[in-house]
């Protein structure tokens, strides 16, 4: 358990050097949301009919961000073969790392996508939906990446592949995400949505460790 | 040193590897005991860290398999094996942000180990450079810190890529007399060199 | 299984596939020329007047598509199951024509949805999941040409095969429950007329053909080429 | 001048030998204007009206996906400091870069806009305004977008940072070109947004080298 | 081999360097003429390849300057000292995705040279791998390849920042040969490292 704990916490630590680290993808998320308005316009009526998707849509491609290094730099400078021969099965391995990138893209974007809500004029009652369901989405984003981040890593432009392979896969997510903040904004009960997104979520985070592990040992033979 | 479970030996037999289509060696059988160093000889391309690798287990052999004897009786499983691993590769896996003192401690929890960090880094003349962020280390500090790192490993048998490379002469005896302790307490070394390792030791050309 | 085995080491496939495939495409020249023609001569539909003729082409081709992702996952999971490279062959070589029917597909409903919808494209529960199988297969075709080294890109590639496969059931429903307008199932309940059921299905056959044929050359290119560079890499 | 053409194909080559190159921007770029209406819901009025927003949206991320890559990998693995001591200035090799990264992004994600215009409803006239406004404006992504690539080669992860850097100096090429499009829908000229994009971009790409191969020179000393 | 513009020396004058706030080096004079070989020795981190960067003129000296005479007369410009210079650094600025025979094609045409690169592929024993991508590689098989680029340059004044590291025994022999052949067409060459040069040269200690 402390083995897990300092490869997570070292991970955390690395994202944060790494010039802010939630900072970062909170930076491209609010700028992401700032930049569709002004492509669009300023009606306020399509503004919060819209801001469901575009949230959601935002936090994916925040989330996508730093996805490609998940295991790529420590496959590049050799950390991967030590972390591989650590007393950790490459399952927790896989586990820590999607737990440290959502810890620091996927929660902080949950956290203020409230505040991005009032830029859409969104109501109060579809901004708690759209929060409570990036809170249970938003781990499918990291799970479901780390599959593809695994399955990259050994490509030096493994960041441009990725989205290909891992946005086809993400779509419930944002379908049953963003669906239930439209539901209600039409006068619909957002339950069922959600509770399909947290089984989508569930499912994703249950998985991939398991097929993140399998790349990552294929790729180790490199 | 050998904080881990003992090793007895480590034998192979008749191993063959192969990269692509090509195949590197065939029928390669050899023995190392406890206290024994192996030294990997051969031209560039010949295989060496390929070898390295397939012990470790990150490749599986083509064919042939290896033994690995511990008191407590004997396995081929590669993942019991990564167990008695202490791995110094080419690269040295650290990270360009994290300050030296960090990245060991932060390895030293990983790899379960009680040695004190900061008398491993004074031991290989890193002290003066503990709160350093690793980008500003030149090439043979980084070295030195991979090296601090296996000794922290604790771990009995040791794989080395080219221990020697980008250290000076000091660090070249530092690396031999390291090797040799390392063997005096019933550890195993093996490694992949162009130079000799300067202690006695067996050797096997691919 | 040790049955399936055995045909399938490359040089009994070499053996069997070269005597089938002059059989395989005459049935497809055959098939597709008697479709068409039956296809051309039905009377037209009430509601779709001569339109009714896309039909033809575009059902079989989103069959297809959806069946070629099939063939790619089961041979995905010999791949990871029982490591067997022809299955690694096969499954490369199913993609390209799957994503190819997935594009006919595609085009043909867009250019039949442009009369009977009067737009070339609705955001329909479908239509979208079509789509996205695309990209699915688009994915999965990137991956395999991105890795140099030919056993790690199999396994990589199975890998997603696999995942894809758990995953595109999901998007699907997921997409249908989101809208629905395209038309629903007709024919295995027998909602449609036996004028237009009999040429769909020869067309189906054919194209089914087709696909056999396509997918066998594929994959014999592609044991011959890597014979040939085993023998170009293993010499001196 | 061949040893600039010998750059640029370099780095072309380079660019289709990650997968496809182009074709990667080209999938981020139409996943992205899937994902939106599957976030928005299929209410056709909306997304005409949206479109030319999201479509511009798309194309700066896509463009920005390979950015983060534009000097960090030469940098990395030591081939920018020869490239550095070539007879190319480095302003000639911040040019072929930009160039390259223009001719596997931008361009090609022009070149499909107008498909995905169908997908999203938009009347054939501002398609057209479309296709124009994103040939005269993708150059502005490439070039601004050097800058911030130049800016962060030395840092591991500047992928993260960079999109900080350059979405809001690029603002005024997504007003400018997607507001035109917007501009024909509600029944005025689109030309003044044009024009006004064709100098931006223009000013982009005269000052950029410039401003890249200082940011180079600088980082070179690390 | 030297095809560029001739050197007749390079002096350095009272140099000075300083990374973050530490000075490496302070006073350092040397002078290498055409057909001389300096070797930089120094313990790890002394600041070799420091020295190296501050020739090729990355980063600029604190204090003092270097002094470049061509036969048609001298410059302190660190800009055209570029254009003298042919750079081994310690990464090999290799890309995994390009094969070993584009790779040198295409900085050959960005040198504007006209070296036929297969006949150097050949001499430095990559022939055989000349259609292999550059991940395939070995360590020393891509050190190889970056000597290649080194002689395609076809630059008088060669900086080396450790040119034995990952070379088996021929190779190593192979890079004595190359630097005395270079030496001997009038080429200047510096070279930090902590194994002796095997050629006749001068050297100096950080
Ligand atoms: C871009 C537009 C379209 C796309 C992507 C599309 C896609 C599909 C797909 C995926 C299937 C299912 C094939 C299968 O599961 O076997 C299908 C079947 C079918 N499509 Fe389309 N379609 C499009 C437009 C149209 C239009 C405009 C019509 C006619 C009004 C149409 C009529 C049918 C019919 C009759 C079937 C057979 C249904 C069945 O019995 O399963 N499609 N299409
Ligand atoms: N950007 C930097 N900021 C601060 N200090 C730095 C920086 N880069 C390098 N250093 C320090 O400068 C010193 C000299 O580094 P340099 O790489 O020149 O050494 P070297 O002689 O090449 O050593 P080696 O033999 O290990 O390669 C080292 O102590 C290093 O820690
Ligand atoms: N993924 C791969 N596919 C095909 N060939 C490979 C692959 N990886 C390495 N090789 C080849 O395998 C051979 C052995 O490589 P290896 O790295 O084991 O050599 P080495 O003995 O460590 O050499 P060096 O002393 O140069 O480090 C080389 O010829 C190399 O080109
Ligand atoms: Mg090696
Ligand atoms: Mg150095």
């Amino acid at each position: 358990m402390s083995a897990f704990r300092a490869l997570l916490g070292r991970d955390l630590r690395l994202a944060a050097r790494s010039g802010g680290g939630a900072a970062l993808a909170l930076g491209f998320f609010a700028l992401v949301a700032t930049l569709v308005p002004l492509g669009i316009g300023p009606d306020v009526k399509i503004l919060a009919r819209i801001a469901g998707g575009i949230l959601w849509v935002a936090a994916v491609l925040a989330g996508l961000l730093s996805l490609d290094r998940l295991f790529q730099g420590d496959f590049e400078d050799g950390s991967l073969d030590v972390i591989a021969l650590s007393p950790l099965s490459l399952e927790s391995v896989a586990l820590a790392k999607i737990l440290a990138h959502w810890f620091s893209t996927g929660l902080p974007l949950t956290l203020i996508s409230p505040l991005l809500a009032i830029l859409f004029n969104l109501p109060p009652g579809p901004t708690l939906v759209l929060f409570i369901s990036l809170l249970i989405g938003t781990p499918s984003v990291s799970a479901v990446g780390a599959i593809g981040a695994s399955l990259t890593l050994s490509l030096k432009r493994g960041g441009l592949i990725l989205p290909l392979i891992i946005l086809p896969l993400l779509t419930p997510a944002v379908i049953f995400g963003a669906g239930s903040v439209a539901a209600l904004m039409d006068g619909m009960q957002p339950g069922g949505g959600l509770i399909l997104l947290a089984a989508f979520a569930a499912a994703a985070c249950l998985l991939s460790p398991f097929a993140a592990a399998a790349a990552v040992r294929l790729n180790l033979g490199g | 040193m050998v904080v881990g479970r003992m090793i007895t030996s480590l034998t192979a037999e008749k191993l063959a590897c192969a990269r692509g289509d090509r195949i590197l060696f065939e029928g390669l059988s050899f023995r190392v005991e406890a206290g024994q160093a192996l030294a990997v000889e051969g031209a560039n391309g010949a295989g060496k860290t390929s070898l390295l690798r397939l012990i470790a287990g990150f490749l599986s052999p083509r064919e042939g398999r290896l033994l690995l004897k511990t008191p407590e009786g004997e396995s081929s499983d590669s993942d019991e094996r990564a167990q008695a691993i202490g791995w110094l590769g080419h690269h040295d896996g650290l990270k360009p942000q994290l300050t030296v003192g960090e990245q060991l401690k932060s390895f030293a929890q990983l790899y379960r180990s009680t040695r004190d960090t900061d008398a491993v880094l004074e031991e290989l003349g890193l002290a003066r450079q503990k709160d350093f962020p690793c980008r500003f280390l030149s090439a043979g500090q980084r070295r030195r810190l991979a090296l601090a790192r296996l000794l922290v490993s604790g771990r009995p048998l040791w794989l080395l890529d080219e221990p020697f490379a980008a250290l000076d002469k000091d660090g070249q005896a530092l690396v031999a007399r390291l090797m040799a302790l390392h063997c005096g307490q019933g550890g195993l070394v093996i490694a992949a060199t162009h130079e000799p390792l300067g202690l006695s030791n067996a050797s096997i050309r691919l | 299984m040790q049955l399936l085995f055995r045909y399938a080491n490359p040089h009994a496939f070499m053996r069997l596939s070269g005597a089938l495939l002059p059989f395989t495409a005459a049935a497809t020249i055959l098939l597709i020329a008697i479709g068409l023609y039956l296809g051309f001569t039905v009377p037209p539909d009430y509601q779709q007047g001569m339109t009714v003729t896309m039909m033809f082409v575009h059902v079989p081709a989103a069959t297809m598509a959806e069946l070629a992702y099939g063939v790619i996952a089961v041979a995905s999971f010999f791949s990871l199951v029982w490591r067997h490279p022809l299955s690694d062959v096969a499954a490369r070589a199913a993609a390209p024509y799957g994503a190819l029917f997935t594009a006919l597909g595609l085009i043909t409903g867009s250019l039949w949805g442009r009369p009977m919808w009067g737009t070339w494209w609705q955001w329909d529960g479908r239509l979208t999941s079509f789509l996205l199988l695309l990209f699915v297969y688009l994915g999965y075709m990137a991956l395999w040409n991105a890795i140099e080294d030919e056993t790690r890109a199999a396994r990589a590639a199975a890998i997603l095969g696999l995942v894809g496969a758990v995953n595109i059931p999901i998007i699907k429903f997921s997409v249908d429950w989101w809208t629905t307008l395209h038309q629903g199932e007709s024919i295995i309940s027998g909602k449609l007329a036996p004028v237009f059921l009999w040429p769909l299905l020869v067309m189906m056959a054919g194209y089914a053909f087709l696909f056999v044929t396509l997918w066998m050359i594929a994959i014999r290119t592609e044991i011959l080429s890597r014979k040939a560079r085993t023998l170009m890499l293993g010499g001196p």
